[in-house]
């Protein structure tokens, strides 16, 4: 027999026939999967890092295709624009949340608290803080051996080794993986603020205002003058520790001055007119100022 | 809390990374997710000639979890019970195969029957197994961990 | 062969500097602040206010669970406050100070010499007694020890050990117990046993303390013959309950559970003390004795001290704090904690206060685990403790609880003899903390 | 004193020390090292001496350049690297060969798998078993023993075959097998070889450090003594071999070396003793140890008995190394209350 | 008897078809690095390879060379080894779902690229081996990836608390170990 | 998909997706055919042709084929250009074809091939998946004459069969071995990974 | 395209239908050339351990006994004269096993020249069997191995063994001699 007839014969069979058989099973197995997934996960940043929520991109894009609306959806890293892109694939509206930061809650640099012991044990934060109150009296305090900094997947954090505390600096997407991290709950994450501009009280100390003035110098001893001075409501106290609700605050920079241990901090916000000639005075009598027209509106 | 109070419950298990696809009322339906090197590769979905399907499983409700479609969860089965199963679908078929080859061919000794005489054997086996499918059925429960 | 565990232990040197002291009283300090929880259990609540005055063994702070324990007032004087104070957790914890203002007692307590040999109470009595005292394990965990006597349903208590080892380097406490106060501890083992209701007790000794096994061989022929004294080998750690009872009795705790689950009830000497002066003295666990010593230390030695007392006391009294110190530690070298600061107030756990001259507290570098398997060969609880470590740096938890990483005793018998100066027992810590939640997490679910 | 120090327990820690350690197995090593230097002259020296140098200052380089980290090469671990390495190599090696060997041992072997302590396979021997198959020829001309004879070693022999004429000769092992395979009697062959006494101290042609069965197994009982290693491996090792090759010859000793030739020749005594130790690349508890000395065993008198090569046991450790995770998750340390296995 | 023996040895330990022939690699280096899971996989791909083996050695004989088609080797063993896999899988699934379902754990068929077709042509092609001792050799090589995958998943284990430099980390140290261990099993040399 | 220039897609498979050292794929020619760097040279090249020529089909084809049984009509029309290399270099080189033995037909199932049919071919223009072909083929064939060549140059001492004496003796006879194979594809793979991630970084 | 199992079935058929007919022409095509190329080695191989011919020694070769196996045999005739036998022989002691090597006779029973054909032998050792790698197997040239015992030194016989693969010199000895004697046997005397 010729032999092209032949090897169309056998192989039209066997192709045939094998071809069904895979036909057969790529359609019995066959999950489908929504192109739009590989749609969404191209527009995703592939960090996956899990600030969304979810084990990576893929299973986030999953989630996004899913879901009904993408409000309680949100990818940290890429933000609003991602978002934005990811709904109009889906054809949903998402709507902009407020970018947000990590900042670092204490402010007690070597300088103002002072050591009073010395930790000679695994240098990691988790470890240091299973083991007693750190090597401050401040039993609040960063321990400064970077759990953060190891967690962070974006460089975001660096440790500043004059003042040993971590420093956040803008490549962070608010992943909150550091925020995990920190067996001292320090890191919280912020809105960005307009024009990256954020105020917040550097200090998560909890004891009393003598005792942590004494371990230290640029505690939060809950004095109040901030929260009498601030006009929005934005400030509470609770355990002697104050905390501005980054929602209320109008980023007036009033509780700033007033703070006399320096604990609230303002970030991203040009130098003060006043401060350039002389400094306390000026400030103390713009604080004394602040406090007054604030008490007379509360009347 | 010291650790005295609590229970221990330590046991082999084999387990595996996967996606819960449905929630229904008494059971999860989840799909395994693919081995580390193959999640990540562009070309998973084509990489081999034959291997295009995903596997899903069926794994049992935990209503003490709160579990959604879409969560990434570990599922396990009891090592034994994954041993077992191996057996089952493949070692004692594999032996069935090799010995009936042997064997018909020590007999018969002609290679083309033996050889189609040890795949056929193949067709009862699997029968049995179907026939016994629901004294099976009650052994490879996946859970949630 | 002197008895002991089946495997694993380390043999650190003993150095027991104040082994020959005689014990001695600690004056009283002017003021005390004594930690509202000195035991392993549920929190306490207060029962005193500010101003108010208090006699000696007069109950200040009230259990408020079963597992937890009464905590009373070690001295008399005047509350001055409820604050908090740093402890030897390191951490600041709610504390009551009292003003002292001379020392007068409580009536009920009876403070003669006098032995009392009768046991006048039944057992259940005995245990509400026990527990209304306030008293607690001494030997370390200070749990609270009416918990311990009260076997639950199902379970049957076949011996009790009392535990006299002391395997702890440089501590001596416990073997000066046995030596000056053989008879109430006798008597208080015989109402333990009572407690207990059981017909055996061993009191397990390490051969170190020769005297203080003649002494008691000597006292305990006087009063009954259901007492055994049994002389173990010196191996750390020997008082590690797990350890005493297999040595004792042969019978092996099973993995998560506890001793009662072998039929048996183990209690410290100092705590068997406690026990009498409770039972037959009405006394509350107002005192202890700790041994304060350490290489440079000028006068090391053995003190009664009131439960309050700042650790700069007992330092003190041992001739001031040396110039090298490097570490004080409440306990031995190898359970001890370090203490950050020296205003912590000894407790009813303080069995010692050890002064480490820096070179000999600084730790090595750590090196990477050369996989020697010395660790894994010491651990008396079979696990392996270089694995568990790695385990712990990656966080891989569930692989930590199946590789039985709550199992471990604490014991530090890894980190001492590990040649590259690992921190095993820190990450096995770390590790047992996060597995333990995981643990609660998954159950309460 | 102001400041306190802080760490959790133990406070305590022993004397021993990784450097200690391992300076007490290099202590070990040496009296094989002088009686070599004595046998084969200063080629023995020459060739320790570059296998010492350059693993070290590999490993120095690789630390400090491709690693980027502070080396700390004094820990001693590369020296005995070095050392094992020289001592599984014949004592007239050219230099470049046994440079090449330190590279791959310590870069291959070690440095690969992140250094000290985490390298699966024993670096001696991945260095060793490549030289043995890339420079067979080189790796397998073992010079014979000559009371203190001294210069006997070329630094760049053009021509390979200089190497085996006149003053070197395969080793007993070597000759055990080709006269087997030649259908010739054990006992025979016996004849041509050195005596056992010869063997057990050491006057036989050989890799340099492999030679004396007397001082390797000195070295083994110090480093017992100084509890450096424990006896489960070699022991094991030892046992198995005794255990295998006996049996073959009860069963024939005409096709079969006796068991004692099989114990004393060839690198049996330093991979029991020294390789087969090692710790990064030996189980962790007891019962696996025993079994990997087993397994070393047995695959070594496979190798010896119907392999190609005259001797197994560098493969054989290797081969075990591999195992060795396998067995570590199959024997662990009997856990302190353990339930009863039901 | 001994033969079989031999050609057991030879493709298991001497000639391994990971370490010395070069096939299946990429689900070696892939794999799991659980044990357990890598036994599983083992057991699936020995079923796989022998079941593919014998049915192309068959196709082979009686139908390739019978008609002059050779040239057909390659296109037809591709299409019938997918095809039988896919149909045991699917007889699996319809005979005893739940059966099924736990074997899904392994990825039985990730495994079956180079090693299946590998092996299925060089029994095919070796004039030497009968029916039998292609199947014998078959299993023999299907034994020896599952040995090397084991080992290489027990060994890939503990790396995991390694801290192997970066740039090695991944792919390069599995190529390294799977060098480092031919280097070793070439000790087997002569054995068969 | 974005659209490329007609250059990105040539490009792409020599250095960013080299199939070889960043995808992984086709390992075993990769290490079974480079004792020399002719042999890898030889295997790349059937292999590029084969790439090429089943992309230009598929590419041809994709229009005409039901999606369903997409996978096994790739499959023939691989198999079926790889069957033609098999027999032509039998026939014209039969010597090359004899080193590399079994990875001929095994082409069919190494997943560069299909991989880039169904990824790319089976979606782009016949021209850019021509270009694609070329490229990933190009990409690989670099990949397997550089190591093969420095397993030639180490394990013998030559290149292309030219001598370079540089050893007294063969050469590190392991490089053209199975071991060496692994090793130097393993350092070489973790070079090109790092280099690559430095050039995409900069 | 939209899929329907007639869709389907036809665009397979059609595809596998299409390539095996490009297939079988292209076999038909290298058919010739394949089967030269098998041949070329053999005729190459021949015309260097012949001395030169002219016949087509390939069309007329025979099997002659040896040991209860067979070997071929070709003749190399020049002008119809016989100038050469070639005898195709092989050894199983070498280090990788088997291997083939072809010899060839002149009529009066010395060796004219010898060639491995096939071996499996270490690159750098053994291999230097090959005539490629190292004229090693010209000392056989001209040896009557009735004088020239075909035996390595070191088993007493006059062959120089390869440094460090005496075991693959044995072997080629062994080939040679398996070839002589049965050329002895069984040719020689059909030669007078
Ligand atoms: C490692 C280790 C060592 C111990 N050493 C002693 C010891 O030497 N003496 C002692 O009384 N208790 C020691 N203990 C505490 C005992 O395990 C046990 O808790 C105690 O004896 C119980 O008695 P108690 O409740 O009266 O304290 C040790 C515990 C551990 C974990
Ligand atoms: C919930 C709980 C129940 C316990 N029950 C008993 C018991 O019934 N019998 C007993 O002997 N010890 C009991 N213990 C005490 C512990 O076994 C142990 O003796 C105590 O924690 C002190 O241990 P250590 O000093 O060795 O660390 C119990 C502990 C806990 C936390
Ligand atoms: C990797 C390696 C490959 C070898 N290959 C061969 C070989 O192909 N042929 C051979 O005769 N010997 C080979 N040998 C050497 C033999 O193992 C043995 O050393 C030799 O046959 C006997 O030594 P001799 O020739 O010096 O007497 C090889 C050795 C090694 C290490
Ligand atoms: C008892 C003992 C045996 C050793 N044996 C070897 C050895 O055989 N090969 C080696 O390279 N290093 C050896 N070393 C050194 C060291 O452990 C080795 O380099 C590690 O494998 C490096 O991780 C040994 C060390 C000790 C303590
Ligand atoms: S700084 Fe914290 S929140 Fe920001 S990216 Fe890093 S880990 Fe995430
Ligand atoms: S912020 Fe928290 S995690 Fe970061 S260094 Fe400070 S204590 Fe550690
Ligand atoms: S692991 Fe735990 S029990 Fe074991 S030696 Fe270490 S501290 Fe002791
Ligand atoms: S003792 Fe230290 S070095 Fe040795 S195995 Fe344990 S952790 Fe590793
Ligand atoms: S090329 Fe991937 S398994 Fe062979």
């Amino acid at each position: 027999m010729n032999i092209i007839v032949l090897s169309v014969i056998v192989l039209g069979v066997i192709g045939l026939f094998s071809g069904l058989i895979l036909f057969f099973i790529a359609q019995k197995f066959k999950v489908y999967e929504d192109p739009k997934i590989d749609e969404v996960e191209a527009v995703l940043p592939a960090a996956n890092c899990g600030g969304c929520g979810y084990a990576g991109c893929r299973n986030f894009a999953e989630a996004c295709v899913k879901a009904e609306n993408l409000d309680s959806l949100n990818c940290p890293v890429g933000g609003n624009k991602t978002m934005q892109k990811v709904a109009v694939i889906l054809g949903k509206t998402v709507e902009a949340k407020d970018p947000q930061i990590a900042v670092i809650r204490c402010n007690g640099t070597p300088e103002f608290r002072k050591r009073t012991n010395i930790y000679d044990g695994a240098t990691t934060c988790a470890m240091e803080s299973a083991l007693y109150g750190g090597h401050t009296d401040c039993q609040y305090g960063c321990l400064g051996h970077g759990d953060c900094v190891v967690v962070c997947k974006f460089d975001a954090i660096e440790m500043d080794p004059v003042t040993m505390l971590p420093v956040v600096n803008d490549k962070c997407t608010a992943c909150g993986a550091c925020v995990k991290a920190c067996p001292k709950n320090i890191i919280e994450l912020r809105p960005k603020g307009k024009k990256d501009r954020r105020i917040f009280v550097s200090c998560v100390n909890k004891d009393k205002g003598g005792t942590a003035k004494k371990s230290c110098q640029v505690a939060c001893i809950g004095c109040k003058a901030c929260f009498n001075v601030c006009k929005y409501d934005a400030i509470t106290i609770d355990n002697f520790l104050a905390y501005i609700d980054p929602h209320k605050c109008k980023l007036c920079r009033a509780c700033v001055t007033v703070c006399p241990t320096n604990a609230i901090w303002e970030l991203n916000f040009p130098p003060r007119k006043i401060k350039e000639e002389s400094e306390t005075n000026k400030e103390a009598a713009v604080a004394d100022e602040n406090k007054n027209k604030n008490d007379e509106t509360l009347q | 809390m010291p650790h005295y109070f609590i229970t221990m419950t330590k046991q082999d298990t084999i387990e595996h990374d996967a996606v819960i696809k449905a929630v229904f009322d008494d059971y999860y339906e989840a799909e395994i997710l693919q081995i580390a090197s193959c999640a990540s590769c562009q070309l998973k979905k084509l990489c081999s000639v034959s291997d295009m399907a995903q596997k899903t499983i069926i794994v049992q409700k935990d209503n003490q979890k709160n579990i959604k479609t879409g969560d990434n969860v570990v599922i396990y089965l009891a090592q034994s019970k994954g041993l077992k199963a191996v057996f089952l679908g493949y070692v004692l078929p594999l032996i069935l195969v090799i010995s009936s080859l042997f064997i018909t061919f020590e007999i018969i000794k002609n290679e083309l029957i033996s050889g189609i005489i040890s795949i056929v054997i193949l067709f009862p086996y699997y029968l049995i197994l179907y026939l016994l499918r629901n004294k099976i059925e009650n052994e490879y429960k996946f859970f949630i961990k | 062969m002197l008895k002991t565990f089946p495997k694993g232990g380390v043999h650190p040197p003993e150095n027991k500097l104040s082994a020959d002291k005689p014990t001695k009283i600690l004056g009283i300090p002017e003021e005390v602040a004594i930690p509202l929880q000195q035991h392993l259990g549920a929190p306490n609540k207060v029962i005193v206010d500010k101003k108010n005055k208090v006699k000696v063994g007069q109950k200040i702070v009230e259990a408020s669970g079963f597992v937890s324990a009464n905590v009373h007032s070690s001295v008399s004087g005047t509350v001055t406050k409820i604050d908090e104070i740093i402890d030897a957790s390191g951490y600041k914890k709610p504390a009551v100070f009292i003003k002292v203002e001379g020392d007068e007692w409580e009536e009920s307590i009876d403070r003669s010499k006098d032995i009392i040999k009768d046991i006048k109470l039944s057992g259940e009595e005995i245990i509400k007694k026990a527990a209304e005292m306030g008293i607690v394990g001494l030997g370390g965990a200070t749990f609270p020890t009416h918990v311990k006597l009260s076997v639950p349903k199902g379970s049957k208590c076949e011996f009790l050990i009392i535990n006299g080892v002391e395997c702890e380097p440089y501590l001596t406490s416990d073997h000066r117990l046995m030596l000056e106060n053989a008879d109430e501890l006798i008597i208080g083992t015989q109402i333990l046993m009572k407690a207990l209701n059981v017909n055996k007790a061993f009191i397990g000794v390490e051969n170190n303390k020769q005297d203080a096994i003649e002494h008691l061989n000597n006292i305990v022929k006087k009063y009954t013959n259901d007492i055994e004294i049994v002389p173990l080998k010196v191996q750390y750690p020997q008082g590690g309950e797990k350890q005493l009872i297999k040595a004792v009795t042969g019978r092996e705790v099973p993995s998560g559970g506890l001793p009662i689950h072998a039929g048996v009830v183990v209690q410290n000497v100092g705590t068997t003390f406690a026990v009498y002066e409770a039972i037959q003295k009405n006394k509350p666990l107002i005192e202890r004795i700790a041994t304060i010593t350490g290489k440079s230390v000028k006068e090391p030695g053995n003190y009664w001290f009131r439960i309050g007392t700042p650790v700069n006391m007992i330092i003190e009294a041992a001739g001031g704090l040396p110039e090298d110190t490097g570490k004080v530690i409440s306990g031995g070298p190898m359970m001890g904690k370090a203490l950050n600061s020296l205003d912590a107030p000894m407790t009813k756990g303080t069995s010692g206060i050890l002064i480490m001259q820096i070179q000999e507290s600084k730790r090595g570098n750590i090196m990477p685990c050369i996989r020697c398997t010395k660790c894994v060969n010491v651990c008396p609880q079979g696990l392996e403790p270089y694995l568990l470590m790695n385990i712990a740096e990656k966080q891989i938890w569930e692989m930590a609880e199946k590789e039985h990483n709550m199992d471990c005793i604490e014991c530090g018998s890894c980190s001492f003899i590990c040649p590259s100066d690992r921190p095993l027992l820190d990450y096995i810590r770390f590790g047992k903390q996060k597995v333990a939640a995981m643990i609660r997490a998954r159950s309460s679910k | 004193m102001d400041n306190l120090i802080i760490s959790q327990s133990p406070h305590l820690h022993a004397k021993d020390s990784v450097k200690k350690l391992m300076y007490a197995v290099i202590i070990a090593l040496l009296p094989s090292l002088v009686l070599s230097i004595y046998f084969y002259g200063i080629g023995a020296i020459v060739v320790t001496a570059f296998a010492v140098i350059s693993a070290v200052a590999f490993e120095w380089l690789i630390v400090k350049y491709l690693l980027k980290k502070e080396p700390s090469i004094w820990d001693g671990s590369a020296i005995i690297t070095g050392l094992l390495l020289a001592f599984n190599v014949p004592s007239n090696l050219p230099i470049w060969i046994i440079i090449i060997g330190a590279l791959v041992a310590i870069g291959i072997g070690k440095m690969s798998f992140g250094g000290l302590g985490q390298n699966p396979f024993n670096p001696a021997l991945v260095g060793r078993v490549f030289l043995l198959i890339s420079f067979p020829v080189q790796m397998t001309s073992w010079p014979l023993p000559i009371k203190s004879r001294l210069i006997n070693w070329h630094f760049f022999p053009s021509d390979p075959k200089a190497l085996i004429d006149g003053y070197t000769g395969a080793t007993s092992l070597g000759i055990m097998k080709e006269g087997l395979k030649n259908q010739e009697v054990a006992s025979s062959i016996m004849e041509k070889i050195p005596s056992h006494m010869q063997m057990f101290y050491g006057e036989m042609g050989g890799s340099l450090g492999e030679i004396s069965a007397l001082l390797l197994i000195l070295g083994g009982l110090y480093m017992i003594y100084r509890k450096v290693i424990s006896w489960h491996i070699p022991v094991s090792t030892i046992v198995t071999v005794l255990l295998f090759s006996g049996v073959l010859w009860l069963i024939n000793p005409q096709t079969n070396a006796d068991p004692l030739f099989h114990l004393l020749t060839g690198g049996l005594m330093l991979g029991a003793i020294f390789m087969a130790t090692d710790y990064a690349t030996s189980p962790m508890s007891n019962k696996g140890k025993l079994i990997f000395g087993a397994g070393i065993g047995i695959l070594t008198m496979l190798i010896r008995v119907w392999g190609a090569y005259p001797e197994g046991v560098s493969f054989a450790i290797l081969i075990m190394n591999a195992f060795v995770p396998l067995i570590n998750k199959g024997f662990k340390p009997k856990l302190f209350g353990a339930k009863k296995s039901k | 008897m001994a033969e079989y023996i031999l050609i057991f040895i030879s493709a298991v330990l001497v000639n391994n078809i990971v370490l010395a022939k070069f096939l299946g690699i990429c689900p070696f280096i892939g794999v799991s690095k659980k044990t357990s899971t890598a036994m599983g996989m083992s057991a699936a791909v020995v079923f796989v390879i022998v079941l593919a083996t014998i049915v192309t050695w068959l196709l082979n004989k009686y139908v390739l060379v019978k008609f002059n088609l050779i040239f057909l080797q390659t296109i037809v063993f591709i299409l019938v080894i997918a095809a039988l896999v896919q149909m045991v899988e699917i007889i699996l699934k319809k005979v005893s779902p739940p059966l099924y379902q736990a074997l899904g754990i392994f990825l039985p068929l990730i495994t079956t690229n180079c090693a299946v077709l590998g092996v299925a042509i060089l029994v095919a092609n070796n004039k030497d081996y009968g029916l039998l001792e292609g199947t014998v050799f078959g299993f023999s090589t299907a034994v020896g990836f599952g040995l090397a995958l084991i080992i290489f998943s027990g060994i890939r284990e503990q790396l995991e608390f390694s801290d192997i430099p970066k740039a090695l980390k991944g792919a390069p140290i599995a190529l390294i170990i799977a060098g480092i261990l031919a280097l070793a099993f070439m000790g087997f040399a002569g054995l068969a | 998909m974005e659209s490329k220039s007609k250059f990105s897609i040539l490009t792409n498979g020599i250095l960013k997706e080299n199939p070889t050292f960043i995808m992984i794929l086709g390992t075993c020619p990769t290490l079974g055919t480079t004792t020399s760097a002719f042999n890898g040279l030889g295997m790349g090249v059937a292999t590029l042709f084969v790439l090429v020529m089943s992309n230009i089909f598929i590419s041809l084809l994709k229009n005409l084929i039901p999606d369903k049984v997409r996978i096994p009509a790739y499959i023939v029309v691989i198999a079926t250009f790889v069957t033609i290399v098999d027999l032509s270099m039998n026939a014209y080189v039969p010597a090359l074809y004899k080193t590399l033995g079994i990875f001929i037909p095994l082409i069919v199932v190494n997943c560069i091939v299909l991989g880039r049919a169904e990824a790319f071919a089976s979606k782009n223009s016949v021209l850019d998946s021509t270009l694609d072909g070329i490229g990933m083929g190009i990409g690989f064939t670099l990949a397997l004459v550089m190591i093969g060549g420095i397993r030639e140059i180490l394990g013998s001492g030559k290149i292309f069969g030219l001598n370079l004496h540089l050893f007294p003796g063969d050469g590190i006879l392991v490089f053209i071995l199975a071991p060496g194979g692994f090793l130097v594809f393993g350092y070489l793979m973790a070079l090109i990974i790092n280099l690559n991630k430095k050039l995409q970084k900069s | 395209m939209k899929s329907s199992l007639l869709t389907m079935s036809l665009s397979l058929l059609l595809v596998s239908g299409v390539s095996s007919a490009l297939l079988a022409y292209v076999y038909s095509l290298t058919k010739d050339p394949i089967a030269q190329a098998n041949n070329q080695k053999k005729i190459d191989a021949l015309s260097q351990v012949l001395p030169e011919f002219n016949n087509e020694p390939i069309a007329e070769c025979y099997k002659i006994p040896s040991d209860g196996d067979s070997l071929t045999c070709y003749i190399g005739k020049k002008d119809d004269e016989i100038v050469g036998i070639a005898i195709e022989t092989y050894t199983n002691i070498a280090f990788g096993g088997h291997f083939s090597v072809i010899v060839g006779f002149k009529p009066d029973g010395t060796i004219y020249n010898t060639m491995i054909l096939e071996h499996k032998e270490t690159p750098g050792l053994g291999d230097k069997t090959d005539k490629e790698k190292s004229d090693w197997s010209n000392q056989f040239n001209d040896k009557d191995p009735n004088v020239f015992k075909l035996k390595v030194k070191k088993d007493g016989g006059d062959v120089d063994a390869i440094t460090a693969a005496t075991i693959s010199s044995r072997a080629y000895c062994d080939a040679v001699s398996r070839a002589y004697n049965s050329f002895i046997q069984y040719v020689k005397p059909t030669l007078q």
